[in-house]
């Protein structure tokens, strides 16, 4: 099982280095987000400063959300899922492999992000820790949540808007949990920010509990 | 808001909601219906259900 | 479209078996994890981090490292203390047996004016001496906001009347005297 | 229920117009018990009886949203066996989850009239009511996904699946107000506490859910036989363009 789940997230990060969009498209554009973020708020830096990690995991879901879009279009397109459905791969191994290889490139995104917001917003850590932590478990719970509902909507004409609808009320916690972890993180709440990372891995785990269970549904198709 | 005109508004668009709703789908009924031209047997007993549940 | 007649492809009884049993056991998984996650969900507890409010207790604790930030509080109006004064209404909460004086700056809402209700306050502390039933205090917290939060309680208007008596068993355990109010 | 294979049980039956004219009478009698009978209450006033609308709509809701994961699992199970089958549990699910978002919107929309009179906002960010609307839109998602543009039982199997997993976040919108400090107020009734609520409310805030249970029940089956009729449309539409197509055909040799 190991084996193939290496073997999916293996595949997957092949075709990206060959394509380059998650390094060469998707982590500048977040990157440009993170700096647009900054003209809204005027470059307010104390406003900034306190917004840092909501506008962080912002910038990580809009630019995860294009990359989970773009895991599944690289399976639908040319009947590559029927392929991969009679590749003898079980449906966990497919799933953990293809989230695998999402957690791969939502970290180099944030690998990106993250001097991005300590140089842009002039943020301090105060808890590298925690920090990593967070980062780790957030990741995690997008990659997971992300190979799930993006076999929903893969293959579908409206899948640009579906995506996202459905993504981004299950992200919403993520998303409230990241950003309060990481305002602990670069100290600028006092808060449980443990807890929080903590909430994330529970999201993770539920999900892939979820997932596993229900990958099989959701790829044999009819 | 005066707390009797916030119960009369919270009552009316619940009440206003659900006419409609049902409304929507007792009519949806019938036109499909009537499209595949199964309506007219049956249409009696839609028209009863529609004029029951727009008033409510 | 696909037009083989579906009842003919369907997989070998023993195939269909192992699939089963595969099914089974992965929704054991599901069932597991989910429940670990629930009690872990409940056990850590979120709700020390997803703090709404303080009540009053704790936000005294915390004054030093509350500072000056903004907060939220919630305690129960003591009636008696309710002063009002060019658009600024000063009274006391409490809870726990903790007292703490407010100084409120807009518009209370309506159902403030019943006695004993909870209240949740949004501001911060500001260092003054004043003089509260639960003795003298350094500070007194600053408010802009306040929201009115009912209780699951409900009562008919035509059986029971509005009393200035504290809800049952509130204030048992507290050393200090409410005195009847001014009305 | 082999289901809607002829046609003369799609539209309303004796049971549905029975079920029809008492939800009618129920809700009608609803209305007078909530807004004339019962008392005001004694801190609220007036205003207290936004609890017969709020609270029946949230338990229909969840009611709702419970059937439509249970018909999910069952649809899950025959479809597995054959794809053509448990089409009629996956239009249960359907018109359920939509019967469910009419009542969960009219929660949030009472909530907040009942919020602006009794805690002074029409919205906080509180645990109750931050779920409540993720419940909402997750369950618009599922709508939305159920409408698209797909191969009916790749669509189904897919709407079914997301069914279950949204259904997780039904427990802890209820339990929210237990779990988290909220601005909201505890549940009113809940399993093993005396209700803290006297009896002409507490009766009337009963007679209300079972009336707008009368009224969800007969909208969900309603709802069930008007996706039928949609799906014979579809089916339908499609025969009238093959045939269509090859009538062309033969025209054209």
């Amino acid at each position: 099982m190991l084996t193939e789940i290496l073997l999916v997230a293996r595949k997957d990060l092949r075709v990206e280095r060959r394509a380059k969009i998650a390094l060469g498209q998707v982590a500048p554009l977040a990157l440009l987000i993170l700096m647009v973020f900054a003209f809204a708020l005027d470059a307010n830096t104390s406003l900034l400063e306190r917004g840092a990690g909501g506008l962080y995991w912002l910038a990580v879901l809009y630019g995860g959300t294009l990359l989970i879009q773009r895991s599944f279009d690289v399976e639908t397109d040319d009947g590559n899922m029927d392929a991969l459905r009679m590749s003898a791969i079980g449906m966990p191994s497919l799933f953990l492999g293809k989230a695998l290889a999402l957690f791969v490139q939502i970290t180099v995104l944030q690998l990106i992000l993250g001097p991005g917001i300590l140089l842009l917003y002039n943020v301090g850590v105060v808890d590298w820790a925690l920090l990593f932590a967070a980062a780790i478990a957030g990741t995690l719970a997008f990659s997971v949540c992300g190979v799930l509902w993006g076999v929903m909507s893969a293959g579908l004409r409206v899948r640009a808007t579906l995506l996202p609808l459905l993504l981004v009320p299950v992200l919403a916690p993520v998303l409230l949990a990241g950003s309060r972890a990481f305002e602990t993180a670069l100290g600028v709440r006092a808060g449980a920010g443990w807890t929080w990372a903590g909430l994330m891995f529970v999201i993770a785990a539920v999900h892939t509990a979820l997932g596993l269970g229900a990958f099989g549904f959701l790829l044999e198709e009819g | 808001m005066s707390e009797v005109a916030t119960v009369v508004v919270g009552w009316g668009i619940t009440f206003v909601a659900l006419a409609t709703y049902s409304t929507w789908v007792v009519l949806r009924g019938k036109g499909i219906g009537q499209e595949l031209g199964i309506g007219e047997i049956e249409q009696s007993d839609v028209e009863k259900d529609t004029s029951a549940t727009t008033d409510s | 479209m696909d037009l083989t007649p579906l009842h003919e492809v369907e997989a070998p009884s023993d195939l269909r078996r192992r699939v089963h049993r595969r099914r089974r056991w992965s929704v054991l998984v599901i069932s597991a994890v989910l429940i670990f996650a629930m009690a872990f969900i409940t056990a850590q507890g979120l709700r020390n981090a997803t703090l709404f409010f303080r009540n009053v207790d704790e936000a005294v604790e915390q004054r030093s490292e509350l500072g000056e930030r903004r907060f939220r509080i919630q305690g129960r109006v003591i009636p008696s203390s309710v002063k009002s004064e060019s658009g600024l209404t000063t009274f006391e909460i409490v809870h726990n047996c903790v007292v703490a004086s407010v100084l409120h700056s807009s518009d209370p809402p309506e159902l403030f004016s019943s006695p004993w209700i909870p209240v949740v306050l949004e501001g911060h502390w500001i260092a003054g001496e004043v003089m509260t039933l639960g003795g003298n205090d350094s500070h007194y917290f600053s408010s802009d906001r306040m929201l009115v939060k009912h209780t699951n309680e409900y009562a008919s208007a035509n059986e029971q009347r509005v009393t200035e008596e504290p809800p049952e068993g509130f204030l048992d355990q507290c050393s200090f005297e409410v005195p009847a109010a001014a009305s | 229920m082999p289901g809607a294979n002829s046609a003369a049980k799609m539209t309303a039956t004796p049971v549905t117009r029975v079920l029809g004219v008492s939800a009618l009478a129920a809700t009608a009698l609803m209305a007078v018990l909530g807004l004339i009978v019962s008392p005001p209450d004694v801190i609220q006033g007036e205003a207290v009886r936004m609890l017969y609308v709020h609270v029946p709509s949230i338990w229909i809701a969840y009611g709702s949203f419970a059937l439509t994961s249970t018909s999910s699992v069952l649809f899950l199970r025959r479809s597995r066996r054959r794809a053509d089958q448990g089409r009629h549990y996956d239009r249960l699910a359907g018109s359920a989850a939509e019967v469910g978002v009419v009542f969960t919107a009219i929660t949030l929309i009472t909530g907040m009239l009942w919020g602006k009179v009794t805690w002074g906002t029409y919205w906080q960010w509180d645990a109750r009511l931050t779920t409540t609307v993720l419940l909402f839109v997750t369950y618009l998602g599922y709508l939305a996904l159920r409408r698209l543009p797909a191969e009916p039982t790749v669509r189904s199997r897919r709407a079914a699946v997301m069914a279950l997993i949204s259904f997780v976040n039904v427990p802890i919108v209820h339990y929210s107000v237990d779990w988290w400090r909220t601005l909201h107020q505890k549940a009113s009734l809940s399993v093993g506490r005396r209700p803290e609520i006297t009896g002409e409310m507490y009766w009337t805030l009963l007679y209300s859910t079972l009336a707008v249970t009368i009224l969800a029940t007969w909208l969900i089956i309603h709802r069930y036989r008007v996706i039928r009729l949609e799906e014979l449309r579809d089916e339908e539409g499609l025969e009238a363009l093959i045939a269509s197509r090859l009538n062309k055909d033969v025209g054209s040799h």
